[in-house]
């Protein structure tokens, strides 16, 4: 089969999983994981294929795989759809196509698959937990197991049409769908309250920036008269968008374009302002929490605006105000993350952080530092949602077996010493914590964030580098923090003496992505780490080639090198020391509330957006124009005609129509009823010679109409 | 052409040749000579039909351990003709309230229906009435103006004994026809053609009883049903319905039914031996020439009608719902299969060599055969099952 | 007139002779036999059309079966054997001269039909008019799907006639 | 040779004597004796127009065989309905059959 054929294969399983699920084995459960999970399998196969066929391709970044087809006519042209698979692509379908199937597979575990059927457990809410035949309190499956992987199957389908499409139109049908899908994960137990709240957030507020994002799209299509990558990217297109002015904030076509994509981005991405979305969307369980917020949805985001890198980066406004964002956003959310209990918010709000350094590296123009770090980030996060997973998992054990459904089982607090309980756990989650703080030398996150800040730091950026670097040492301070509530110390809740290492369907997952979390940073060693001449690192040679001009390796520089080192292996210190021995929230110097609350933000946005629009919604337009104009004038009409109405029944109807007309009508007709009635004479023989005699007449006069005249 | 080689059209040459002699018209001529034919045809089988009372009494008496005729010449070989004396010399009745064209019309109908079907039979390469493209359809058509013999000779003698056994013999010969047809169409396949003819010639190398004994087992079956003999016998039900539909009739009009019910047995050996015994072929020696293909056929037709007998008085009469739930049960759908099943070997394997054909026709056949055996016996032991209980039934499995 | 033309004389005044029977007869069951006689005329004409199949085949369907059917019909629709009272309906002359009124018609509209009285080239010998049929009935670009149509409708028609004629009782 | 006008005549004649029956016959299954006839003639004149057409074109004889199917089947009701009738109402005479009268 050649690459491009299996390029069009690729997405293709997972929606054929999602519809074989919905339509025919939603009642079995076995059958709709295999479905599903074996459809991943096929994608993952696929990819896998492609991936390793890329690599052994020279100068992949000249000449890309991919095909496209016609798809809509327009006036004089076609708009195209195809796929394309660049070095970008390559790397970014690698992990993609890797986390969805470890997240498919853990799933399969999380749902508690060949559990009994929960006693009081109803569609909508996470399951209750069962007792089985020796009356001991097990986990119960989930009862709308199918619809599950049903709906993360179709997750799949979006993301890999996402990446896999060689256009943006292509692209934001994927990232639409990705959107409904989030949204219906999220809202999966639609009998909680928050879950419903959470779901429609997510979806109102990504929204926004689809919104922006389309608008750019338009403009750019109006502006080059094409939407794929190699048409828009070619050099004299792309000088004709830099030179040509827009009105707005004086930025060129260009400029303008990216910045609307941008915030298409940050939608989709998390970051601030829109970023509120995510740390809710935790409602949902947890593997579509690793779903959306390492592998596939936050990530395209960010894929989306590395990929109009060469469009974006003509305008340095548009560049300075992704730097600012992104910058901010990292320091923001780490600042958040700080004073979270719940073990998943605090991972969300360090995703959002971690996305912010990766677009505050596009910002400054570390295109490949920017593709590293989303790799690298997209492995470690996996493994780390995927852990707190567990976790939370082996917390619920707990919490059926004291059977005080009270517990929180996600409160860090409730938790503590689990390291013996789940080794597994601990040791993937340990490797994965040190992978986000950028352990060095040994982990991934490392390799990633180091050289986001050298470049930040050798383009001249400071303020950039120095926030980074804040925020970098407070990711490193959390996380560890994290680790020690969970893992270390002595258990500070009953629940967390019984919690017990989960199934191996989720365990091995966490094994795998460990490996990939320490592994994946070995191939972008810079040349002249620590000014020894190592050979040049292969994930700059290699993604670096998909622009058409190779940006030049960041040359080593000791002080962004010393820093990360610095912070990471600080703030892990920090870390533990403060919290080796904090037993309670109340001990907790941090808890400070404008922390706490997320700087207010949701208040916020509830006082000036939401509140309003309410405000407007009901008073003016229900009550003022709703209730008293249009339903004052349909008053009157029906006032007017029911007068009408009376009048004309009075003095036409019941005189004149029904005096008369009616039942004359109705005596005529009995008259000739009673007159035709004869003819009826119920003998077959007699109505065929009448109809003869008729049917002689009639082709009687049809001949001497046609042939005789 | 000599007469050996090709008798017939030797004797029409020089009938013809003197006809034109006398200064007759061409065409008046023909015509006389096509009737001298069929007058021979017919009244050679009619003559013939005189031998088989002969023999029809001397084999049941072999079968029921008794002598039989032999008082009338050697062996009481002219023993039919004092039976025909006997029936022309009887008073001929013809019943009040009979119909009495349709009466008398029925017995000659009935007989006609046999004589016709010699009209298509090839007793030889060169000796024939007709090369009918659609033979194995006018065998059909022939045996249903029997049928409607029947119904008119019960209709016609106003008697209910009669109408009942017409009945049953309609219903039997119209439920009857159905894998008849089907069974016929297998030589029809085998050969790719209708004509009786064609068929013949396709059996120069192997007889189609070889390549679908299962057909010609149907058809012997479906043929004895059509004839209306033992173990099908209800239409003349001695025990129940005096003699069925003939029971008004005596003398001679009695006599051309039982003429016409002994010729038809031995016609359909005849057909028997046409479609699947290989007509005249036997082993080249047909080759010596018509006269002895001639025999030839007429021995095998012969065969044919001593396995009609020899069932006849072997198996005892059927119950007539037992009878017709046989047909539509059992007989007409493992015709079709048959059929079917015949139809798709021979066109997988038409192109092979001929070892491989006949091989590979004759392993379906056999197959087909273990398989409906299977299943009929799977479907005893149910019933056994229902009848006796569960017990027994595993008992009798294990004997 | 050749040997061909009087033999088509004498075929059609039998069947024409015979349908009048059919018609008039007061014996049902001779109306039936009668039919018989008429269709066997067909069946002859099929034969001088050089249709054999045709001919074989309506002497199967039509004597072997519906004429069977028919006699059974009115055995099984009667009391005793004899039709008794007038077998026409009163009008029965007013329907005679409406027959004869299409038959009028018919006839003026066919002689006034230019291909009216054309005579058929001969019969190709060795023509496999059989094998044609066939190849026409089962041919997808021919009749294949009346074919098919006509199977589905006699297996209707037979499994409304037992449930019609089934007896409940 | 016959000119195709002799069996259309043939077939119209048939066919009008047909109709005679079906028009005036009173027992319900000597209509369908009528109709019979009617179908016949039908079918003469779709095999004389095959012969006296291309005979290459199988139309005609198709049809006609179509027309044997329809024959069948319509005796087969036909009759079974005569036949209940016949059961229920113990008459075959159609001019008593008028339940649907007025």
């Amino acid at each position: 089969m050649t690459t491009e054929t299996l390029i069009w294969l690729i997405p293709l399983p997972p929606v054929l999983a999602f519809f074989l699920i919905i339509l025919f084995t939603n009642r079995n459960k076995a059958l709709s994981h295999t479905v599903a999970v074996g459809a991943a399998f096929l994608s993952w196969l696929g990819a896998m294929i492609v991936f390793v066929r890329a690599i052994g391709t020279p100068d992949l970044g000249k000449t890309p795989f991919g095909s496209s087809v016609n798809w809509i006519p327009t006036a004089d042209t076609w708009l195209k759809v195809g796929v394309q698979i660049d070095p970008l692509g390559a790397v970014v379908l690698f992990f993609v196509a890797w986390t969805i199937l470890m997240i498919f597979i853990y799933s399969v575990g999380y749902n508690n698959f060949g559990q009994p059927k929960g006693d009081h457990d109803h569609p909508g809410l996470p399951p209750h937990g069962a007792t089985d035949e020796h009356g001991h309190a097990v986990p119960s499956v989930e009862p709308m197991y199918s619809r599950f992987f049903a709906f993360i199957s179709l997750f799949a389908f979006g993301m890999f049409t996402l990446v896999l499409s060689d256009n943006l139109l292509t692209l934001f049908a994927g990232w639409e769908i990705m959107g409904l899908c989030s949204y219906l994960l999220i809202g999966f137990w639609y009998a909680k309250e928050s879950a419903r709240n959470a779901a429609v957030k997510a979806f109102m507020t990504t929204r926004v920036g689809d919104v922006f994002m389309l608008l750019g799209i338009a403009f750019l299509y109006s502006a080059t008269g094409s939407l794929s990558y190699h048409d828009i990217f070619q050099p004299q297109v792309l000088h004709a968008l830099a030179s040509v002015p827009t009105p707005i904030f004086g930025l060129s076509a260009a400029g303008l374009i990216g910045l609307l994509l941008f915030i298409g981005t940050v939608g989709k991405s998390a970051q601030f302002p829109l970023h509120v979305w995510l740390p809710d969307a935790m409602e949902g369980p947890t593997p579509v929490s690793a779903m959306i917020h390492a592998a596939t949805m936050v990530s395209a985001g960010v894929y989306m605006i590395i990929r109009m890198f060469p469009l974006i980066s003509l305008d340095p406004k548009t560049m300075t105000v992704i730097a600012f964002i992104g910058t901010f956003t990292a320091i923001f959310a780490a600042t958040i993350a700080v004073a979270q209990n719940d073990i998943k918010r605090v991972l969300a709000y360090s995703t959002i952080s971690q996305l912010g350094f990766m677009i505050a590296a596009l910002g400054v123009g570390a295109y490949v530092a920017a593709a590293f770090h989303l790799v690298t980030h997209a492995f470690f996060k996996a493994l780390l949602f995927l852990g707190s997973g567990s976790v939370i998992h082996g917390m619920e054990h707990g919490v059926l077996y004291t059977g005080d459904h009270r517990v929180d089982p996600q409160n860090m607090f409730n938790m503590g010493g689990l390291r013996r309980k789940m080794p597994i756990t601990f040791w993937t989650f340990l490797i994965g914590g040190f992978a986000l703080s950028g352990f060095p030398l040994l982990t991934a996150g490392f390799w990633s964030k180091d050289e986001i800040l050298a470049d930040a730091f050798s383009n001249g950026h400071l303020i950039v580098f120095i926030t980074l670097a804040v925020a970098a040492f407070l990711t490193a301070f959390y996380t560890m923090r994290q680790i020690t509530l969970t893992f270390l110390g002595e258990p500070r809740a009953r629940e967390a003496e019984y919690a017990h290492e989960t199934p191996w369907t989720m365990t091995a997952p966490l094994v795998l992505l460990a490996g990939f979390a320490i592994c994946a940073g070995w191939v972008g060693i810079p040349q002249d780490f620590l000014g020894l001449h190592l050979n040049p690192s292969w994930f700059h040679e290699f993604v670096g080639s998909t622009l058409a001009v190779m940006p030049e390796a960041t040359p080593f520089s000791w002080v962004a090198f010393g820093t990360s080192l610095l912070v990471a292996l600080g703030g892990l210190f920090f870390g533990w020391l403060v919290y080796r021995n904090v037993a309670a929230p109340e001990q907790d110097k941090l808890q400070i509330p404008l922390l706490k609350n997320k700087y207010y933000l949701d208040e916020i946005y509830n006082f000036l957006l939401i509140k309003p629009s309410y405000w407007f919604a009901k008073t003016v337009v229900y009550q003022w124009m709703d209730k008293g104009l249009i339903d004052g004038i349909l008053h009157f009409f029906g006032k007017a005609a029911n007068a009408i109405g009376s009048v004309v029944r009075k003095y036409i109807d019941l005189w004149f129509i029904n005096r008369t007309v009616g039942d004359g009508t109705a005596h005529v007709t009995q008259w000739v009823g009673r007159n035709l009635r004869p003819i009826q004479s119920g003998r077959i023989q007699q109505y065929m010679l009448v109809s003869l005699i008729v049917l002689l007449a009639i082709v009687g006069l049809l001949y001497y109409l046609l042939v005789i005249v | 052409m000599n007469f050996w080689f090709d008798p017939v059209n030797f004797i029409a040459h020089w009938l013809n040749s003197l006809l034109v002699g006398w200064g007759m018209a061409e065409w008046l001529a023909a015509l006389i000579i096509q009737l001298v034919g069929v007058v021979v045809l017919i009244s050679l089988m009619m003559v013939f039909d005189v031998f088989l009372v002969w023999v029809e009494r001397k084999v049941v008496a072999r079968f029921q351990d008794r002598l039989g005729p032999n008082r009338v010449g050697p062996f009481g070989i002219f023993q039919p003709f004092a039976d025909i004396i006997k029936l022309i010399i009887k008073e001929d009745i013809t019943p009040d309230g009979a119909d009495k064209v349709v009466y008398n019309l029925a017995p000659i109908l009935s007989l006609m229906s046999v004589l016709l079907l010699w009209a298509i039979v090839p007793l030889a390469p060169v000796i024939f009435g007709v090369d009918l493209n659609v033979g194995a359809l006018y065998i059909v058509a022939a045996g249903s103006i029997g049928t409607l013999s029947i119904i008119m000779a019960a209709w016609s003698s106003n008697n209910k004994y009669a109408l009942i056994g017409a009945f049953r013999q309609v219903a039997v010969l119209i439920s009857f026809e159905i894998p008849m047809i089907a069974t016929m169409l297998i030589p029809t396949i085998l050969a790719g053609s209708m004509g009786m003819n064609e068929i013949v010639r396709g059996q120069q190398t192997v007889w189609y009883v070889v390549l679908a004994p299962l057909a010609a087992l149907t058809f012997l079956i479906a043929a004895i049903a059509e004839l209306g003999r033992s173990p099908f016998d209800l239409n003349e039900a001695e025990s129940e319905i005096v003699a069925g539909f003939h029971i008004e009739y005596t003398g001679m009009k009695f006599g051309l039914f039982y003429a016409g019910e002994l010729l038809h047995a031995f016609t359909f050996g005849g057909f028997w031996a046409v479609l699947f015994l290989g007509g005249y072929h036997f082993f080249g020696l047909e080759n010596l020439g018509p006269l002895v293909a001639v025999v030839i056929l007429f021995a095998k037709a012969m065969f044919g009608y001593w396995v009609i007998m020899w069932i006849r008085y072997t198996v005892m009469r059927m119950r007539i719902d037992h009878m017709l739930a046989f047909n539509w049960k059992f007989l007409t759908p493992v015709a079709f299969v048959v059929l079917m099943l015949t139809a798709l070997m021979n066109t997988l394997l038409r192109n092979t060599s001929s070892v491989v054909y006949i091989a590979g026709m004759l392993l379906t056949n056999v197959l087909l055969c273990w398989i409906i055996v299977e299943i009929l016996r799977g479907f005893s032991r149910a019933e056994r099952e229902r009848t006796e209980g569960v017990a027994s039934a595993t008992v009798a499995a294990h004997h | 007139m050749t040997a061909m033309q009087i033999f088509f004389l004498i075929t059609g005044l039998v069947i024409l002779g015979s349908a009048l029977m059919v018609v008039t007869t007061r014996n049902l069951i001779h109306a039936a036999l009668w039919l018989i006689v008429t269709l066997f005329g067909v069946a002859v004409l099929y034969a001088i059309l050089n249709a054999s199949f045709l001919a074989v085949v309506q002497v199967v369907v039509y004597i072997g079966a519906i004429a069977i059917l028919f006699i059974f019909a009115v055995m099984l629709t009667r009391k005793e054997m004899r039709d008794r009272g007038p077998q026409l309906n009163k009008g029965w002359w007013l329907n005679a001269i409406i027959a004869l009124l299409t038959f009028g018609g018919l006839f003026w509209m066919l002689q006034s039909w230019n291909g009216f009285s054309k005579t058929a080239a001969d019969f190709p010998s060795g023509y496999d008019a059989v094998g044609q049929l066939g190849r026409a009935l089962i041919s997808p670009d021919a009749f294949v799907l009346p074919f098919e149509v006509a199977s589905v409708l006699l297996l209707a028609a037979l499994v409304g006639a037992v449930y019609i004629a089934f007896n409940r009782k | 040779m016959i000119p195709l006008s002799w069996f259309l005549i043939l077939s119209a004649a048939l066919f009008s004597i047909g109709l005679f029956g079906v028009l005036s016959r009173r027992n319900a299954v000597a209509i369908l004796l009528g109709i019979e006839l009617m179908l016949n003639a039908a079918n003469i004149n779709l095999v004389s127009f095959w012969r006296y057409g291309d005979i290459s074109l199988m139309a005609g004889q198709v049809f006609a065989i179509i027309v044997f199917a329809v024959a069948a089947s319509e005796v087969a009701v036909g009759l079974a309905l005569v036949i209940s009738v016949y059961r229920r109402r113990n008459t075959v005479i159609a001019d008593e059959l008028d339940l649907l009268k007025w």
